[in-house]
């Protein structure tokens, strides 16, 4: 751990809440790419069925 | 396109709450403000041209919806865009009705409330004129974003949410001359640049305006 | 009815015409022709894409594929919804719509009142009217509007059997005086008219359109 | 073949999926690279002590706000013009992840400005033109969720990325022009090299390709996603009709 000095907890609090914003929309684009995609493939099996 | 101007008095007129509504909106959010930042004259006095021009641009959100939504809901918009003028007069002519029912009684009413404020004297006609100025901005600009947002059912508060953002530049240079007009200082830029963007938007904006209608027409 | 056609050729010409709803195409290779003097009606069971047929040729929306003659300033179109303001009475609401196409309101809302038999009610707000006096103001407008080419979409809604009669008379008028109007309706009008059943068109293959979802197809 | 072959959706599903995990995977790496070098190995700056080191996040943030949304008004034109569904989607999935970057870019901006300026907040022209550029994210993306149509929606919300962008342009003079501001130049530009001084400019550098990379592989994967419900609501449709 580097010496940050007595801005620390800025540093720490700005990479914290940047990670984690990025992280959660990594999440959540993830989260509706399943569903939309398991989404379709029940679509096309149901008509591939038929 | 009188005939069209015409009828759209007539029925705000007729239908009486649209710009009764939007002057009373405008004249109870200015009462509220002393009860907010307390009875102080001399805050009132610097804080009056900007809550004035705030409350103006308020009260003209209000009525925003009905530019286009009673037409399109009766299906006189349908009729209108195959009716032999074009539909970025249209708009044209309905962005005017909504500023000569908004925000002209709005302007004419702001240096009533600008008393109540105790905005200093040489404020007054700059107020006015900046109003004058600016309203018919926020009609046009409004009247693309209830362009927008016709065919949807709650698009009210979109229609805000839209419009907000596209109304800043008009408040900063409107608010700005009425400000400077009653600090006495030097205001011919933000008033330049505030009827440049009036004029700007009424050449360009019933262009867009009119484009997305027909979208929401097909 | 101020303005007569006098050529015989057709006013109205679409040729492969394709039609989409939402997107979709819905309605393919539409051939018709219409000439002065003519009326067609539209059949076919709901949902078929009469309306989207109609609004497609008043211009309301663009045609999927094929192409279409006519002159945009010829055709008047009028949907379920009357376009008609409360607040407003009878003769101000014609009034407006004769200014707004360009005729004379006096003596065009005149004929038109009388037409429809609304001469106890022009000075009634139209808010006042019930549904059938309603649309027969709606239809009044299309007399109003000087234009040779109705388009109608279901126009007899709500109106009772001497209305339809009324409509019908009005209707055989306008063609004897060269004027011509595309219907959707399942009434009989009683009026000589060729009629298109929709059914023939329905889409079936998809056409590769890069303009809607079936690039998606 | 031309460039706009590319603009066919299952061509466009075909490549991406190629090039997605290659794009993420690098993205990643200069990322983690980028900020570890810079968190670890970089040294306090003399004035601004170990605050600096927030500039490895808000910088790329910052430039990505803007290019994004830059991306998405070439992509309305795209489709306004030559009317390529892709485009239109692309411009749709780009509008989160440039929003989240915005909110990056304040956040960052306000922790920094906490101990430098003295205040979390200040109507700085160019904190309050990033603040109304978030509005303008927003805005974009309500008006795209409100709107039941895709080919209307796409159309709508093209007009209003074309006629916000004038906006947000006269909005930046506006709010220039009424507030001359605290904010200081740009830490990075192409000719002016002195900006940065060597040790923060090769890990900042690292962490923009990085963030550019990831921003990329999001807006491809937000992509894909919105062809494949773009797919499903067109064979729903389909099926609806016929």
């Amino acid at each position: 751990m580097p010496e940050l000095g007595k801005y620390a907890g800025e540093v720490l609090s700005a990479y914290g809440i940047s990670l984690a914003l990025l992280a959660v929309l990594v999440a959540v684009s993830l989260a509706r790419g399943r569903r939309v995609r398991a989404k379709l493939r029940a679509y096309e099996d149901r008509k591939g069925a038929r | 396109m009188i005939a069209l101007l015409r009828r759209d008095l007539t029925l705000a007129v007729r239908a009486g709450g649209g710009f009764g509504l939007g002057l009373a909106f405008f004249l109870v959010v200015v009462i509220l403000v002393p009860f907010a930042v307390g009875p102080d004259t001399e805050i009132l006095a610097r804080i009056a041209p900007g809550v004035l021009w705030l409350g103006a641009l308020l009260a003209c959100l209000l009525s925003l919806d009905r530019i286009f939504a009673l037409d399109w809901e009766d299906g006189s918009m349908d009729l209108l865009a195959t009716a032999p003028l074009p539909l970025e007069g249209v708009v044209a002519v309905k962005a005017l009705s909504h500023w000569l029912t908004t925000g002209l009684p709005l302007t004419l009413a702001a240096p009533v409330l600008g008393v109540l404020l105790n905005l200093p004297t040489p404020g007054f006609a700059w107020l006015v004129l900046s109003l004058a100025l600016g309203t018919p901005a926020l009609s046009i600009i409004g009247a693309f974003g209830a362009a927008l947002t016709v065919g949807l059912k709650r698009g009210g508060l979109l229609l805000s949410l839209l419009v907000l953002p596209l109304y800043v530049p008009t408040l900063i240079f409107g608010a700005e001359v009425a400000r400077r007009g009653s600090e006495g200082l030097e205001l011919g830029s933000p008033l330049a640049f505030l009827a440049g963007i009036s004029l700007g938007v009424a050449a360009l904006m019933p262009y867009a305006a009119a484009a997305a209608l027909r979208v929401n027409l097909r | 009815m101020s303005q007569t056609v006098t050529a015989p050729a057709a006013v109205m010409a679409a040729s492969g015409l394709a039609c989409a709803r939402g997107g979709i195409a819905v309605l393919d290779r539409i051939d018709l022709e219409l000439a002065a003097g003519e009326a067609l009606v539209l059949r076919g069971p709901n949902g078929v894409g009469k309306t989207t047929l109609l609004r497609t040729l008043a211009g309301l929306q663009p045609a999927l594929a094929g192409r279409l003659a006519v002159d945009p300033e010829g055709v008047v179109y009028a949907g379920h919804l009357d376009g008609v303001k409360a607040m407003l009475t009878v003769t101000e609401n014609l009034t407006f719509w004769a200014r707004c196409f360009g005729t004379e309101p006096r003596e065009t809302v005149a004929r038109a009142v009388q037409a429809f038999d609304l001469d106890g009610l022009t000075d009634r707000a139209a808010g006042t009217l019930s549904a059938g006096q309603k649309r027969r103001l709606g239809l009044a407008r299309l007399l109003v509007t000087g234009r040779a080419i109705w388009l109608l979409d279901e126009p007899t809604v709500s109106l009772d059997t001497a209305s339809v009669a009324l409509f019908a008379a009005v209707m055989r008028r306008h063609l004897a005086a060269g004027g011509a109007a595309i219907l959707a309706t399942h009434l009989d009008l009683g009026i000589p008219a060729r009629s298109l059943d929709l059914s023939a068109f329905k889409a079936r293959a998809l056409i590769e359109h890069d303009d809607f979802n079936e690039a998606f197809l | 073949m031309s460039l706009w072959e590319y603009a066919n959706p299952k061509r466009f599903m075909q490549i991406s999926a190629a090039v997605l995990p290659w794009v993420a995977g690098f993205g990643g790496v200069c990322l983690a690279v980028g900020l570890i070098w810079g968190f670890f190995g970089t040294p306090e700056d003399y004035r601004q002590g170990a605050t600096v080191k927030i500039m490895y996040l808000h910088v790329p943030a910052a430039l990505l706000a803007i290019n994004g949304w830059l991306m998405m008004l070439a992509a309305s034109l795209i489709w306004l013009i030559r009317r390529h569904h892709v485009s239109a989607l692309a411009a749709r999935a780009a509008a989160p992840v440039g929003l989240t970057m915005t909110v990056i870019a304040l956040v960052t901006g306000a922790i920094w400005g906490q101990p430098m300026w003295g205040t979390w907040w200040v109507w700085d022209p160019r904190l309050t033109s990033f603040l109304i550029l978030g509005l303008f994210y927003l805005g974009y993306i309500a008006l795209w969720e409100a709107i039941d149509d895709a080919d209307t929606a796409a159309d709508l919300t093209s007009v209003l990325c074309l006629v916000g962008s004038v906006f947000a342009i006269l909005s930046r003079y506006a709010v220039l022009f009424w507030n001359q501001g605290l904010h200081q130049g740009a830490s990075l530009s192409l000719d002016k090299e002195e900006n940065v001084a060597d040790v923060f400019y090769f890990p900042l550098l690292l962490c923009i390709a990085g963030f550019v990379l990831i921003f990329l592989a999001l807006v491809l994967y937000r992509t894909r996603t919105e062809i494949r419900l773009r797919r499903l609501q067109a064979l729903m449709a389909r099926d609806r009709l016929l």
